[in-house]
């Protein structure tokens, strides 16, 4: 079955939490401009206020879903009755990486843990335990440094990151040693020292 | 499935291939050495899947390429040759048999109960390949701040375990493999005409590897007649004599 | 003015990426468990793979929007991020044994498949679609029981773990006297009956 146009610019507005232009929309479809306006104004009826708890809204040059706020107090009990879900242990593991190790890269976090951990960094930006501080300018296209927020700190019980027992205590020397070691390793992959005389 | 390799060090061209398999995912060479320490099983590493990940992401030319193909075609003939050996049958014929021998009726129902699960499985598959286009809202809330609790404890443990990973670079062990399985049988068949052998005398000086393709060479010559294995106590010395 | 049912479902499900349970829905939007079940069937019409981008799934015990599966194309070129690693046959056989046998501890799972399944647990438990569930106390050192989770549910389509069909319906009884047939060939293979006269 081949989708409508109507059809593939509402599936993509679903996951995007921000506004998307209608260019935007029009090349992650694959739809003439012309094509993505008709359904744009085919969507704006079928998510008008009067007809749908999800409206189409346009704001700052771009099309995003949003809850009709004549739904807000739901929405809102809703949000209160949320329970988080659980950290994983991948997710423990990167925490602590960023907490005693950061701020760090996300190959530095991969190379703390010997695996990829992109995905779980996203998950952790997204729920508000990391956030991005700054970046690398020493590596090349200055990756971003990640960092635990005051959010990690209230969820863990603590007021500040001296809250937590020092590196030194929960590691034996030559094991950190070998974990710096590890660090500097990866580092170096990713901005090789400058060779002498340049 | 993601893969990537570009020029790395010159000791270790392979540092900056990385692997995504569903037993593992990081650096190829650390792969390597969890296989050596038997933290992951070979019999799930999908040898071929990484032979496909390298020549995918092998960067073209590249002053170091001739050293990484080389490097790679020989980590990749030794896991080849690891795995085939703990597919050996004779490794275990000669442990004192752990289980009894099953009955024909057991055997029957074990194998019967396995074909349903891979049967399962097979549906599972199905099942999980028509569910894989669905993508979830992103317009999801977070719970209030503070609803998530954080254990302490559980963090610690975390960070124990992450900070005293034991991972080295491991290429030392699997250096380009120098000699045939067939070479070490004629070696060992010379060497037995003086009388029985002892496999731990024999790779004294060996790396890991080469005990490892000497204890292949040894099964083949087992397997053919050449030679009788002898261990009297499990895990203990290994004794090769010359056949009867 | 007054927002009617669905629309106020419509609206909670569209801020929850997992699913959501129906007792759920009621209390969040104040309604009586008959008018959830009524404005759910509503919407199943709205969002039904023949007339909308965006669908109501039935999963997991739950309700949850999602995107329409033939227009993942443009969704996946919007995030330009791949679909995950399909998961592996020995993956698919770990699931198998949780699902049918399970809750079962990983020494078991490896019996079933007749090789160690350790690496492979481990990596199902990172992806969320097996946990620990409670721990065998009848065996020394209580190993913990393994079975699949909601994630799992959602990841296969099902509602429920009664969704599957049982093995006995995946494996034709055909197949099963084939099976006995050959073993009986391979034992005769390997012991020929004893000669007349000896």
């Amino acid at each position: 079955m081949i989708p409508r146009p109507a059809h593939l610019i509402e599936s993509v507005l679903l996951v995007s939490a921000r506004p998307i232009e209608p260019g935007d929309l029009a090349s992650a479809t694959g739809l003439p401009t012309r094509e993505v306006q008709d359904a744009l104004y085919e969507l704006e009826t079928r998510y008008s206020p009067e007809s749908s708890g999800i409206i189409l809204r346009n704001v700052a040059g771009g099309y995003q879903l949003a809850t009709n706020p004549a739904c807000a107090a739901s929405v809102e009990r809703f949000r209160q009755e949320l329970r988080p879900t659980p950290l994983s242990n991948a997710a423990h593991e990167v925490l602590s990486c960023a907490l005693y190790l950061g701020p760090l890269t996300r190959a530095a976090v991969s190379a703390a843990r010997g695996v990829n951990s992109d995905a779980v960094v996203r998950g952790l930006l997204e729920r508000g335990l990391l956030a991005e501080a700054g970046s690398d300018k020493g590596i090349p296209g200055s990756p971003a440094l990640l960092a635990v927020t005051d959010e990690f700190l209230a969820s863990a019980g603590a007021a500040s990151r001296e809250d937590f027992p020092s590196l030194e205590t929960l590691v034996a020397p030559e094991e950190l040693d070998r974990l710096r070691q590890r660090l500097n390793e990866a580092r170096e992959r990713e901005a090789p020292p400058a060779p002498d005389g340049v | 499935m993601n893969s990537s390799a570009t020029s790395g060090e010159v000791s270790r061209p392979l540092a900056s291939f990385t692997v995504e398999l569903d037993v593992y995912s990081g650096p190829y060479e650390w792969l390597l050495a969890l296989i050596l320490k038997e933290e992951v099983e070979i019999f799930e590493v999908p040898l071929r899947e990484i032979v496909d990940l390298y020549l995918n992401s092998r960067p073209e030319g590249g002053p170091d390429a001739l050293e990484r193909d080389t490097e790679f075609v020989g980590s990749a003939a030794s896991l080849v040759l690891l795995k085939s050996r703990t597919l050996f049958p004779a490794l275990e014929s000669e442990e004192p048999d752990e289980e009894p021998a099953l009955s024909p009726e057991q055997l029957a129902d074990r194998l019967t109960a396995y074909l349903k699960v891979k049967r399962g499985s097979e549906y599972l598959r199905e099942r999980f390949d028509a569910n894989s286009g669905f993508h979830a809202s992103a317009h999801a809330l977070r719970p209030r701040p503070g609803r998530l609790r954080i254990d302490a404890a559980r963090l610690q443990h975390a960070a124990r375990r992450t900070f005293s990973r034991p991972i080295e670079p491991p290429t030392a062990h699997l250096g380009p493999i120098t000699l045939t399985i067939q070479e070490l049988a004629a070696w060992i068949r010379s060497s037995l005409v003086r009388g029985p052998l002892s496999y731990e005398d024999l790779v004294r000086d060996m790396d890991r590897l080469h005990a490892a393709v000497t204890f292949a060479a040894s099964l083949s010559l087992a397997n053919e007649g050449h030679l009788t294995l002898s261990q009297s106590d499990p895990l203990g010395p290994l004794t090769f004599l010359p056949a009867v």
